[in-house]
């Protein structure tokens, strides 16, 4: 349906009055941020500035999904949750802090890992998905869930003092997945988590409050206006030029996932585990 | 056409300036180096043709790492899954991969992908 | 005095640990961290996120100052207030989220505005300034008592879908100040306010988490590690290439702020608005 | 010498391709449009010099600025104050300001300077 000064109330209308003034956000722009439904996966360090700027903005309903709980190692970088907070699991202390922010936005919490269990059932209910997640497996399983179910996928990480962002799948069946750029996993003695390499907090927060942009400007573009050309944001602390943007190839024809032949079914959490050569699947 | 010009060309090495980054940890490989000013030879006396990405590569995981782990970032001698090439800041698929011709100038940057959040 | 294990609390070894694993930070980044005083001048839209990312990362002690009650549509950007907060002064509701992301910060608010008057007692107390405001003649002043009083200034701003970042004073009696780059204010028409022209909440994030980073490089950086050039962080959220870093000239010598002949004391309220143009002074 | 070398040389008009980007609010003054592919004469017709960039700034607020309002880019024939001028991303002060002149493939940025926060 078209937008009408019906969708928002007079408090909404102040609320959001500083971005409906912008040409590019405006009437239409805000009913969509309002209509839509967003999933974040993973509510650490990328999920805490990406949940609290789509708040801020007025996305309808906001899903967050993660089986941990709030821990004090978090705190330096994880800045939605609380010392007052440790101990709940972190879809409950996003919750809250979110709720005050922005009464108007609907909050979704599963208190339960993203899994190839749950995985399809999950996403289906959204429309664009963000991975603020910390391992490979789970990288590979949302980029092909959302292949399968048809969503848009804004991706990040970070560690240490770098960080990456492409948005993927966008539009859907048509720009290229996570396994187009990222056709094999990277050896498991490669792999290295914030817990083990550390990471800067202003680092994964910039990261996640750049998923937070792509998600606002993904959902509030004209028809049409998608890009062609894929690019990663890559965001380096220590270097002398921080940001850069790279040109990245687009859908990879013979794409186990999302080309010609493309994935039917998610995979077994074994299977996950395995090609990312974890034993220890989807508790980690 | 006189005589010398038939004679074989003078062995004159030219050489191309590049740079090359290491980003995402792989720095650590390279003591810990982010940036490398290099000079590679114009030709690959391994192939007697012009050097590509695919010499940088193996030159660079033969002389220039100091790590013993060389499949950290050659495996079958290709760069290891993982590992992003830039030429110019654009992902080398787009360029031609390991048949890329270096231009002098060239920059050249592997990014280790990382999973952190 | 060299940083020694007894300077970190166990609970601080925890909470910062992933951090402390960084070469670039370590035990000596940490303890130089505790030790520092930062000043952020206005907790609106690039004062949020700097201050929570600060608290995170363990200043040891963060001043605050800014005269303003927290506002409905200062919600969507400034995402460290509540819409429980509403009309309490920002630095109360400021203090009270900080306190509870990180109990270890020491808190100093001023509920007051920063004016000619107050400037040089303020600055004076602190290591290390953010300039968060919103409006030339606050940066000007800004400007102008970090260079009489010797402190490094980060100094950014946002409007719209844009954002610049500088980081100024640095060091001391070096590097350029907001008049050596800025040596005339701009026509007063020309002028535009976030309430006026708008501001995207991750654009503005951004920028605020851009300035947290700085801060805390220039904090735990190697002596003798100074940039010697000056460099301008550029966004901007619609360009194909949304991060640019500009090269920016040093210090001016006829600069009449930290030039030779330089600035002796700061001008009254009315020489910084008549020098803006804007007559109604620093009630804005 | 050949008598044609005496000659004046013909009055070839060569120009400069050039990149022009406005931002920070001064696209508004300029059909809302951020980036203009422009050729500028090389050389300036009314100096019969190298075409600099302050034949550039007169150009734009001249003939491509569609505002009326000139003295929200142009004060007293130069940029006016609050903007900042970067050729190929450096401060033009640490080019020689107005006196540069422009090589092909040039990329000069105005910025409007922002204050809100
Ligand atoms: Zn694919
Ligand atoms: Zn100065």
């Amino acid at each position: 349906p078209p937008p009408s000064t019906l969708d928002l109330t007079r408090e909404e209308y102040l609320r959001y009055s500083r971005q409906l003034l912008l040409p590019q956000i405006g009437l239409p722009g805000q009913t969509a941020l309002k209509r839509s439904r967003v999933l974040i996966v993973g509510i650490g360090g990328l999920g805490s500035p990406a949940a609290l700027y789509l708040a801020g903005a007025g996305i309808g309903t906001l899903g967050l999904i993660d089986h941990d709980v709030v821990e004090t190692s978090n705190l330096h970088r994880q800045v939605l949750h609380r010392t007052s907070t440790i101990g709940l699991p972190k879809v409950l202390s996003a919750a809250k802090a979110l709720r005050d922010l922005n009464p108007h936005v609907q909050i979704t919490t599963y208190a339960e890992a993203f899994t190839p269990g749950n995985a399809e059932d999950v996403i289906a209910q959204w429309d664009v998905v963000l991975d603020c997640t910390d391992h490979p497996k789970l990288r590979y399983l949302i980029s092909d869930a959302c292949v399968l179910l048809g969503k848009p996928l804004v991706s990040a990480s970070a560690l240490k003092l770098e960080g990456q962002l492409i948005v993927l799948n966008d539009p859907p069946g048509k720009g290229p997945c996570y396994r187009c750029i990222w056709p094999r996993p990277p050896p498991p003695e490669s792999i290295i988590s914030c817990g083990e390499g550390g990471v800067l907090g202003p680092v994964v927060g910039a990261m996640g409050v750049m998923q937070a942009l792509e998600t606002i400007k993904l959902i509030t573009r004209p028809k049409g206006k998608e890009l062609t050309q894929p690019r990663m944001l890559f965001f380096s602390a220590a270097a002398e030029t921080m940001w850069r943007t790279l040109k990245m190839r687009g859908r990879r024809e013979g794409c186990v996932a999302c080309g010609q032949q493309g994935i039917k079914n998610l995979g077994s959490e074994e299977e996950y585990a395995l090609f990312c050569g974890v034993p220890n699947a989807f508790a980690l | 056409m006189p005589a010398e010009a038939m004679a074989p060309p003078a062995a004159e090495t030219k050489t191309i300036p590049i740079t090359v980054e290491f980003s995402g940890g792989l720095e650590l490989l390279f003591k810990n180096q982010r940036t490398y000013k290099l000079s590679v030879p114009d030709v690959d006396p391994s192939t007697n043709a012009a050097t590509t990405v695919g010499y940088l590569v193996k030159h660079l995981a033969a002389d220039v790492m100091v790590d013993a782990r060389k499949e950290l970032f050659v495996v079958e001698g290709s760069v290891r899954p993982g590992i992003l090439v830039l030429i110019n800041d654009a992902d080398w698929e787009l360029e031609g991969e390991e048949e890329y011709v270096l231009q002098p100038g060239d920059a050249v940057l592997f990014v280790s992908t990382l999973h952190g959040g």
